[in-house]
């Protein structure tokens, strides 16, 4: 995937939002994005997936300019509870883009069952959205995302309204499809932790109009794990390395 | 004031969709449905004196929209309808208000309400001449009697449509109901009662038409019909007179959907 | 088509307004009704004392609708939706005799190239009419019956006047029954031929219209009643003198083209508005037709004068 | 799976009494009560033959369609021949048209540029008076079934598609936009996730169109027609049968109350979903 | 407020989703919430915001029992984005509680400019809730809860979407608009570390069906400060606590 001096205005704003937003990913790498509230990282997702057309610059994914939702691209809503279908039950969400798809019956289910498994909502399959809370939700969106097996994945916020376990267990279960299924992935965050934890490269984006500040490349072991890493004098120095840069743009 | 942003999304969604293609658009539509009938009509299924085909309708069209006693007649027509929506409206709308924020109103009025609601207007058009003469008066009653419901249901469904978290934040923050109801559950409803003006709006016209026709009042379009063909063959006119109808449906609608984005812009769903 | 594109409704009612109000006819403009019309406008009621408007009544309903609502004081009526009603002991009256079927008024009519030429050819077949209450419905079966055959083998379809030409060159009915000028109009787009002409033999001059009120305002207005027949019986007679002046004036207050005009079979109009005898006649044809249970006129059929 | 979604707020209430349901009866059936004691005393004291008392409506209702043997659940012969094939043509029109009225609603309300060619000519057809141009389908489809279908299938159209557009112009952009990444394929797009995210609207539409054509039915059988319960009402009303005009109206309105019944049943079916999450926890 | 032997069961579920709960708020006492993902937080609040009559036990506010919403409460609900109302604009939504109190023009337009600056959308005031980002959405609402001043303040989850950054700062908000206007404060949320720093308090709710499974006094000093309180050994240690209450009840 490349991004190739990205730029999109909002009709109304004095600024652009994006401007001049220029980065690769290889296949089979994570990228996390971090930047303050309100820079830009949500469009710019939108934009990868096809969703918005920006209104400046390429982003070719898989080789080829993005015009419409490529293929193989999943994506995880930030508001993920309006991204669930309310007159589906939970099952059926996630199975729905296999359906679409055309993924026969069989795998369909295993597929789901599986996924839905990963994130700690096996039993819940048979419920509605709505009766679930808050994280189960976004739980689902992420299973939905999962059980898709795509090539490409984007997720906005994913892990922002569940407890501090399930998201080690969420940031584990992310790195494993990865390896798994040599996903591509990109995660917003807003959590720094989490952000190094998960990534091969932290891009971080500055104040609106939004740039790429910063790209800062993780070069933790590859099986990561929640207690070893996190304890890793590098992590702790990379941390403080993207925190820096965040905060340092903030001040300038 | 520089960073008012609704004329700004509406010139962004103008710019995005040309006011010129709108245009196209639409009237290939138009000249669609025209052709269709002209093909119709001009396949022998019977005399062109019975079913004129589009071009002599359009012809007739154009003499009658420059024809002053027939515009008085349209104009009456159209009278009747928007003293009938006039009414209609705000009856269906406090009424559909009430019956879909009281559930014990409904209930109690559910019955009688299902009741009275397929009875057809046309079939009371006798019964009111009875009573209120062969005037204006039962025009408009009739009309009336047929377009409350649209924007009653409509309104009861909005209401009961309005999102619970929104709601429940508004209660909350500690809002008495006629604040809820203006603050809250009337802008959110709008739209889905907006919809339901504008099923009324079409339905005023047809039987502001019907009505004139079945009660042979002096003026108005289903009088310039009845007039057209009492003496024999004037249907070229007559077809003409009903295309004046639904161009004025056109004309209202087009109005009400710029007023309904003018001030209901969150109507269409928030932009993309 | 000039006259179509005028505002309908006003070229209707045009009586000299002489003093006191006027007494609105409603009456739809045809020539059925040219009494009213045209006595209205030569002043016939006037000299009779009476200040008369004519209404066009265009609705399909019955004129008595408005009759009853108090929108007229007086109608001009289908005498068989009249007959029907005082069955109903609807509290209505005759003013006066208003017109007679004379020949060439009312046909059946078929496609000329349809098998259907005379009445007998007629059964297993349908008929449009105007209306389940309108002389064709009186006379199609009263024709079957003295042909010897069973009235209730041809199927009566009411459909618009308006309407029976398309729905004849559609093939949607067999037949129809019209009146002039819907019979010429039909006969100038529809290539027909006539199956049978209504007002003929025993049917010449069977009772079509009448003047009607209610019983409370004859009672009400008895001076009224007498001065509207004495000048409907004068206007009658005048109309059935002059048949073609009558040809001349009838584009004046109807919809039909002069040149229709000039050929248009005329009625005949009942010179004695008040008697009883055509009603009665017209009262067993629509027992025969099972409109009416009894042939007995109820003993104030005719609104008493002073 | 009944267990799961059981609607949630009434099973929590504690067991009615015999006081409670008698008082929803009265709460129900009150205001008709005193409506037709209204109207009774009403039409008593008027004595206007145009308006005959609910009692007298009643027992035309019975000699007309009730009058038939035990072995025919008393129900009359001209109940199955003229009033059964009325409501069949009723059904099948307003199903017909509240789906051509969704389709095109939808597909409309999805693809801004279906709306802007179908919108004006739609909304030209909409305001079209239905008296009028009943003769035009009358000489295009010929006096027959077809055409009575099509005439009530015509009006019950317009409700459904506007509220359609209106909802699936309105859709959720979140939910548009999941429905994107998802890849669905247009038609799967349409159908499972507009078509359903406009379904409360559309239902509603429905409801207004089924009182309409009710009254279409009745419309379309005004013309070139001898049988059928519309035609029975303006031939009651031509031979001044009241009775058996009002009767005709009185079962229009008992049959509208019947349908309404039964759709609302099923759409609260239908609708569970949506109940649930828009009003969420209260 | 005090909440006694609370319970709830929804519909349909096997058990109920709350049980037994009990606690106490003192006046001016901000608390934390926290517990694995789908326990009942929300239910939790949603019962002490008189939105959900509880099945079972009594929650009383300033002395009464609560039945309906109490007077002077607010609630930043953890769905943000539809408890925004998208046909007001950004500082009518915020101003709404004012007018319903009947707040004067003035002081209503002073308030609202001042809430809205304390969360950084000084300038967003004209703009409609949909044109704003997830993470400012959710401070619209935080601003909208402020502005009312309650007597008490609820918030579900209320810093999930925004930056560490603007995080801090709204901790910091949370704390001394509590100092200023003596606020009781219960705050949901997954972030031990913050439900440490923000609190007086810490209540664990267990795994379904929920009871309190521990509270945890935070005896950190009065004025916090992001640096220094967060590198007291006390902090690190309260810290390790809540989270071991946390996993050892998922343990167990
Ligand atoms: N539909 C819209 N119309 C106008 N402006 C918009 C629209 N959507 C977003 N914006 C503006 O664009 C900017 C970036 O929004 P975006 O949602 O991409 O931020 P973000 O980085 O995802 O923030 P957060 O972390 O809070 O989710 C914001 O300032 C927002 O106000
Ligand atoms: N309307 C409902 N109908 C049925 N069950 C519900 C409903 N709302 C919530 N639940 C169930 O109640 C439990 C608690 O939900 P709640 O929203 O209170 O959790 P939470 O602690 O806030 O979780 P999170 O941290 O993920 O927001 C969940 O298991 C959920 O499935
Ligand atoms: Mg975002
Ligand atoms: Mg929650």
């Amino acid at each position: 995937m490349r991004v190739t001096d990205l730029g999109h205005s909002y009709p109304g704003l004095p600024q652009p939002v994006l401007h001049d937003v220029s980065f690769t990913a290889a296949d089979g790498e994570v990228l996390t994005i971090v930047g303050p509230s309100g820079t830009g990282k949500s469009t710019l997702l939108r934009c990868l997936a096809g969703l918005l057309r920006p209104g400046h610059g390429e982003v070719c994914v898989l080789g080829k300019p993005v015009d419409g939702v490529p293929d193989g691209l999943s994506m995880v809503f930030q508001d993920y509870s309006r991204s669930l279908f309310p007159w589906m039950r939970v099952g059926r969400n996630v199975e729905f883009p296999l359906r679409a798809a055309g993924v026969p019956a069989a795998e369909r289910r295993e597929r789901t069952a599986e996924s839905l498994a990963a994130v700690g909502l096996g039993d819940a399959r048979r419920k509605y959205p709505w009766q679930l809370s808050g994280g189960m939700q976004q739980r689902v969106a992420i299973a939905r995302a999962l059980a898709c097996r795509p090539r490409i994945l984007l997720m906005d916020e994913p892990f922002a309204s569940v407890d501090a376990q399930t998201r080690a267990d969420l940031e584990d279960l992310t790195l494993s499809v990865r390896d798994r299924f040599g996903m591509t992935i990109l995660v917003v965050t807003h959590d720094i932790d989490e952000s190094v934890y998960l990534s091969d490269r932290v891009i971080v984006l500055s104040r609106p109009p939004a740039t790429v500040a910063e790209q800062v490349t993780v070069d933790l072991p590859a099986p990561r794990d929640q207690i070893t890493t996190r304890s890793d004098p590098r992590f702790v120095h990379l941390r403080a390395d993207v925190a820096a840069h965040i905060r340092g743009d903030a001040a300038s | 004031m520089s960073l008012d942003v609704l004329p700004r999304r509406a010139a962004a969604r103008r710019g995005h969709r040309p006011a010129l293609s709108t245009f196209v658009l639409g009237l290939s539509g138009l000249v669609l449905l025209a052709a269709a009938e002209e093909v119709v009509s001009r396949s022998g299924l019977v005399s062109t004196q019975y079913l004129p085909p589009a071009s002599v309708i359009l012809a007739r069209l154009g003499e009658l929209l420059t024809n002053a006693p027939f515009l008085a007649d349209l104009g009456a027509t159209a009278g009747s309808a928007v003293l009938g929506l006039v009414i209609a409206v705000p009856v269906g709308l406090v009424v559909g208000l009430v019956l879909g924020l009281v559930p014990a109103a409904h209930t109690a009025t559910r019955i009688v309400v299902d009741l009275l609601r397929p009875v057809p207007a046309v079939a009371i058009v006798p019964l009111l001449v009875l009573v209120t003469g062969t005037g204006r008066a039962s025009v408009v009653i009739t009309i009336v009697s047929a377009t409350v419901w649209p924007v009653l249901l409509n309104t009861i469904h909005g209401v009961r449509d309005v999102d619970g978290v929104a709601l429940q934040t508004a209660r909350l923050y500690g809002a008495r109901l006629p604040r809820r109801l203006a603050e809250i559950v009337l802008p959110s409803a709008a739209p889905v009662i907006a919809a339901g003006v504008r099923v009324s709006i079409g339905l005023a016209l047809v039987i502001a038409v019907a009505a004139e026709l079945l009660i042979g009042t002096d003026s108005g379009v289903g009088a310039y019909l009845l007039a057209a063909t009492q003496g024999g063959s004037h249907t070229d006119y007559a077809f003409a007179a009903v295309c004046a109808a639904g161009l004025l449906g056109l004309v209202v609608n087009w109005a009400a959907r710029a007023l309904e984005r003018r001030f209901l812009p969150w109507s269409e769903g928030e932009p993309r | 088509t000039t006259d179509t594109t005028a505002a309908p409704g006003s070229g209707s009612g045009s009586g000299p307004a002489t003093g006191g109000a006027a007494v609105v006819v409603d009456a739809p403009a045809t020539t059925s009704s040219s009494a009213v019309y045209l006595g209205a406008r030569n002043g016939e009621f006037a000299k009779a004392g009476v200040t008369v408007q004519a209404h066009n009544h265009t609705s399909s309903d019955s004129p008595l609708v408005g009759l009853l609502g108090n929108a007229y004081p007086i109608v001009w009526d289908n005498a068989a939706d009249y007959l029907l009603a005082v069955q109903k002991k609807l509290a209505v009256t005759v003013v006066g005799l208003s017109d007679l079927g004379r020949p060439g008024q009312l046909e059946v009519l078929a496609k000329a190239d349809s098998p259907i030429r005379s009445v007998r050819d007629l059964p297993g077949h349908s008929v449009a009419i105007p209306g389940t209450t309108s002389s064709c419905a009186l006379t199609i079966p009263a024709q079957l019956r003295a042909a010897g055959l069973d009235p209730k083998s041809v199927k009566l379809v009411p459909v618009a006047l308006p309407d029976e030409g398309s729905a004849l060159q559609r093939g949607i009915v067999d037949t129809v029954c019209a009146p002039e000028p819907f019979l010429s109009t039909i006969r100038k787009t529809v290539s027909t031929r006539s199956v049978s002409d209504q007002f003929t033999g025993p049917l010449t001059d069977t009772l079509v219209g009448v003047y009607v009120t209610t019983t409370s305002y004859a009672q009400q207005h008895p001076d009224v009643i007498a001065s509207f027949r004495k000048a409907l019986a004068a206007e009658n007679a005048a109309l059935n003198a002059d048949p073609d002046a009558l040809r001349k004036a009838v584009p004046t207050f109807t919809r039909v083209d002069p040149s229709l005009a000039a050929g248009m079979k005329l009625p005949g109009f009942a010179t004695n508005v008040t008697d009883t005898a055509p009603l009665q006649k017209l009262a067993e044809l629509m027992q025969q037709a099972g409109m009416l249970t009894s042939t007995a006129l109820p003993a104030d059929v005719m609104a008493a004068d002073r | 799976m009944s267990a799961v979604i059981s609607p949630a707020p009434v099973s929590v209430r504690p067991l009615r009494t015999a006081a409670v349901v008698a008082g929803r009866f009265v709460l129900r059936f009150g205001l008709l009560a005193v409506l037709c004691w209204v109207w009774q005393r009403a039409t008593e004291a008027a004595a206007n033959p145009y308006f005959p008392t609910p009692l007298q409506i009643l027992d035309r209702m019975r000699t007309l369609w009730f009058d038939g043997p035990a072995s025919h659940l008393w129900t009359s012969a001209p109940l199955w021949t003229d009033v059964a094939p009325s409501l069949v043509r009723m059904l099948i029109g307003w199903l017909g048209g509240s789906l051509l009225g969704a389709a095109i609603g939808v597909s409309a309300g999805a693809f801004p540029t279906v709306r802007r060619m179908v919108d004006p000519a739609a909304q030209f057809l909409r305001a079209l008076p239905t008296p009028a141009i009943l003769p035009v389908f009358l000489i295009v489809f010929g006096a027959n079934d077809v055409m009575r279908v099509l005439v009530i299938a015509f009006g019950c159209t317009w409700p459904v598609l506007l509220n359609a557009m209106q909802a699936t112009g309105a859709i959720d952009p979140v939910a548009r936009d999941t429905a994107r990444t998802l890849r669905l394929g247009p038609r799967r797009r349409l159908v499972q996730v507009d078509l359903c995210y406009a379904t409360p609207a559309i239902l509603a539409g429905m409801r207004v169109g089924l009182a309409l054509a009710l009254v279409l039915m009745v419309l379309s059988e005004w013309v070139v027609a001898t049988s059928g319960l519309g035609f029975f009402l303006v031939d009651s009303q031509r031979h001044f049968e009241f009775a058996g005009m009002w009767a005709a109206m009185v079962a229009l309105g008992v049959l509208g109350y019947v349908f309404n019944t039964v759709f609302t049943a099923l759409e609260r079916r239908a609708l569970r979903w949506h109940r649930h999450s828009r009003a969420r926890h209260d």
